[in-house]
């Protein structure tokens, strides 16, 4: 986006459609067909824990095309479906593969147009935090402590400034950057457990999973694993996001591989690294999509194929939480 | 029959198909419990302390009790509450009462008299501003139907319908109150534009009764119903399952 | 505050003052001679959940004066400070006694300034939740969708307007109310459990007490017991209120009576309609503060006057939650 | 002696009785974690991921590891860790790397070359401009000291330092960079107005070949000191406790 492109039009604030209380659960290829269309604008969160990316390998299964993806920290899992042609247009703060190298593709979308152009809207982490809370909150905008000074508002022109209507500190009129709301089509999230209603329960780090569920128009869960009402409701403290806010449940062991699920299984720093090395050649990351996405039909396939050994590898043990008592009236 | 029993049934009959209240203690508590178990299954019962999803072991006592949180299938922190569920457009229908309500819906529950020097000091928003704001819908439950409380004028607008936000530029989420449920009758409006009419009236209850208790000329529909009385069942429910002890019932 | 008054001046948003890792548990007496002064802005929070009532009492016991008072809901503890001549002005969205009836005390001030004038600043719920949101992000101001129509603009100068630099969805500019942010000069909250160091842990309702500490100051954090590092650090997401946060712990078994802590002990509801009628005659009023504040040394003293019968009534049954794993690196 | 060991030895000791650090990964956590077992035993630190008060079992990989999370202090939302914990002002010192940097400590990590179409794109912000804006100070470490990274002129400006948001009428919170630590030496500014000087170089290394591989004119202090190496005491709990795997020690 260039300093003289009109910012992005703010899509008026439509209330959550009404939602049932029904059983949610169904499969991710009925989840992706459901709720991810064409040109739609797809926020997938989990900061560097949880990531959903076997929501992302399933619409890029399904060919998705022109999607605009809102992502923090914009890293594997979007750099593979920009190589599968999902993506026109990327929203993010963070492009890069961790701190253990670079995204091939990305680098070349927006270093060379190849092979195609990205449109690539650039913010800070505490603004990208502060669209989702201005999304979640339908607020018109929201405030942040940032940017004067950043050449960032040049080359973004969604980031403006307001007056405040209160004295500075030296009791002159203060201005403040303020970011606008984003509403994304639809929000998927990876996390630990659920129950068959869509009571979400995170553990570890939660990163912006709440808010960039509660700014979209619709809600994909995907899960570790789901269980009994019972669990969930022993700890209501725990649950992250409630039904109210989703429209579907996917339960897909694994499903954020190679990112890491705190308490069922580590990070696949091997893969990581090693991503460096693939997503440099066009032709060797290719080929990578036709074996592990287009080449699986479905997450269990993909995980299948990571073998018995890998898994192994990405075992933890027990650290079990101190149990709390919420108290029974006697 | 108790004048209670009467209010929670035709309030619970409103709240058919709808996914998620906001519900304060005493009526609409009563009333959303017999929802949940008559007309509306799917329904997600919220309270500004926080608790999304509530199954209480026993009938609460505060909109904070603790039976409500054992056993809630979430408690968010209360900006989360009222910023993500509650501005954000999640609540269907919200339940509000009032010292004073006008025919548009506006509601005061700041102050009787002039507010920097009240006659009475009344207990102020808490969370009826926003609930009025952002909720689809308001249910309104009045123990008493008096001119007093049904004013043309009201001493202070703590919490204002559609019409006065307009009036300033705002189109709030909601269409404000849409239901004022009484020891009379009921009175309906769709939203925006429109007054407060009287709907239906309570058996033996009569048009020209009403009239009189409003303390403004309350306009009627062409047909004003007679409200159904509650159903055996229904009772049944309130008085066994949901308040055994008679805590709200009285 | 009249329609004419100027607003309350917005200090600057000061940093955080620099605070130590150390051993912070001290007495209630220490911490309230310590953190609260005359003339201070002291938010009390909890909702209906947790009321710091034993730190209330402690301020009456050591005759503070010109207090200005920020709580959400002004309750019991409220009035009972408002009745000892501690407090000039409240900030406050509620004032109630719950459900249970009226607050004498605080009626007499409103309505009649007997036996002198309370200055009193009113907002809605969301409106004070913004005002501490505001203050804990150090924000000049934040945006809520509330007020529009209302009355209370014209009798809280506070609440102001301000326009988007964001089209509005009918495409013209769009207007929305603010508060300015609350900045306690310390905030005092009670918890469940917390380490010496002042990690915080809370369950059940957890209400404003996050961002009224980092609004403040300072913070005191009262709790029902001390726990060992390793019982905090097992549930690392149960930690509402990091260290850094903090600085003082007051250890208060029953601190929060009337009130309740869930898993602990359970609200005394006859207290709440007792209050009521003792509240209604300020001869009544003055007698049981002798009894129950002047006439106790500390809290303990309190509780022990309570009774073994009554505490015993408001004993809770146990549910535990189900212990989630954090898992270990093998 | 490596490399790592020396910045991460330097970075420690500058940490000497602050309360809270907000690190990234590598040079950082060792720096953080060393200065805790030695000159600042009360040392918090923090992650963007959310993490308070982490205590690992294992030297940590990423800002989000899971030996982070298991045993921490806090780990809270990243909307309260960057809105209350930053922006509210609680971190003492943050830690930022930088693609280039300017005599003002400004900071570029978004793109080498023309932003629209760049010779490199580089990750961007994450949450530096936050921590720049927000933290009392910014130590910035760089492993190679060069032209090219130490420019007159950045590409583009990330992350500003005050004096360029001072510029904008924006006076922030913190003093922007005031320690930069390079395999040459330790540069140094007090805060807005002041430019980054020479305060010190490691043995051997002279004060004209820094200022050969800075790429603006760069001043030296009154009296530049020469950098204390290492202690072996620092040494062994890098290499024996910190990481011995020696992830970063390369």
């Amino acid at each position: 986006m260039g300093p003289d492109d009109p910012p992005a039009p703010i899509a008026e604030p439509r209330p959550a459609p009404a939602r049932s209380n029904r059983d949610k659960t169904m499969s991710m290829r009925e989840a992706v067909a459901s709720f991810v269309r064409d040109g739609d604008t797809v926020a997938l969160e989990g900061f560097t824990h949880l990531i959903p990316t076997a929501a992302g390998h399933e619409i890029i299964r399904q060919g998705r095309r022109g999607l605009t993806v809102v992502r923090m920290t914009a890293d594997i899992v979007v750099d593979q479906m920009l190589a599968a042609g999902c993506v026109a247009k990327l929203v993010s703060s963070f492009v890069g593969n961790s701190s253990a190298g670079s995204l091939g593709e990305l680098r070349r979308r927006i270093e060379r147009a190849d092979p195609e152009p990205l449109t690539f809207e650039e913010y800070s982490h505490h603004g990208m935090l502060c669209r989702y809370l201005a999304g979640a909150q339908r607020l018109p905008f929201y405030p942040l402590r940032s940017y004067a000074g950043s050449d960032l508002p040049a080359v973004n022109p969604a980031l403006r400034k307001v007056t405040s209507p209160y004295p500075g500190p030296d009791g002159r009129p203060e201005q403040v950057y303020v970011v606008p709301p984003v509403n994304p089509d639809v929000t998927i999230v990876h996390a630990q457990r659920a129950d068959r209603r869509g009571n979400t329960q995170v553990w570890g780090l939660t990163g912006v999973q709440a808010e960039a569920v509660y700014a979209a128009r619709t809600a994909v869960v995907v899960v570790e694993e789901l269980v009994d009402d019972d669990v969930v409701r022993s700890d209501p403290n725990r649950t992250l996001v409630p039904a109210h806010a989703v429209d579907a449940v996917v339960v897909c062991p694994r499903g954020a591989h190679p990112s890491f699920a705190q308490g069922y299984y580590d990070r696949d720093n091997a893969f990581y690294r090693a991503w460096s090395h693939i997503s440099k050649d066009p032709a060797r990351l290719q080929a990578w999509l036709d074996e592990w996405v287009h080449g699986t039909r479905d997450h269990a396939e993909y995980v299948a194929r990571l073998g018995e050994q890998r898994r192994s590898e990405l075992a933890v043990g027990e650290a079990l939480s101190v149990p709390v008592n919420y108290g029974r009236r006697l | 029959m108790t004048s209670s029993e009467l209010l929670a049934a035709v309030a619970a009959r409103e709240l058919a198909g709808r996914h998620t209240v906001f519900a304060g203690i005493g009526l609409p508590t009563l009333a959303a419990s017999l929802a949940h178990l008559t007309v509306a299954p799917d329904l997600e019962i919220v309270y500004e302390s926080g608790v999304c999803g509530a199954h209480p072991s026993h009938l609460p006592e505060t909109i904070a009790d603790s039976v409500l949180i054992t056993g809630a299938e979430a408690v968010l922190p209360m900006a989360s509450l009222f910023g993500y569920v509650l501005q954000g457009g999640h609540i269907d229908v919200g339940f509000l009462g009032a010292a004073q309500i006008d025919k548009w819906g506006n509601l005061n529950s700041s102050a009787i008299g002039d507010w920097h020097r009240p006659d009475v000091r009344l207990p102020g928003s808490g969370g009826a501003l926003e609930v009025m704001a952002n909720a689809r819908e308001v249910f309104v439950v009045m123990r008493r139907h008096t001119p007093r409380s049904f004013t043309e004028q009201l001493d202070f607008c703590t919490s204002p319908g559609p019409d006065r936000a307009l009036a300033e530029g705002v189109r709030p989420l909601g269409a404000g109150v849409t239901r004022v449920i009484t020891d009379l009758g009921v009175l309906a409006r769709a939203g925006a534009g429109e007054e407060l009419q009287l709907a239906a009236v309570h058996p033996g209850v009569t048009v020209d009764e009403v009239r009189a208790a409003t303390g403004w000329d309350l306009k009627a529909a062409d047909r004003v119903g007679t409200v159904e009385p509650p159903t055996a069942a229904e009772l049944r429910l309130l008085r066994e399952h949901i308040d055994p002890h008679r805590v709200y019932l009285r």
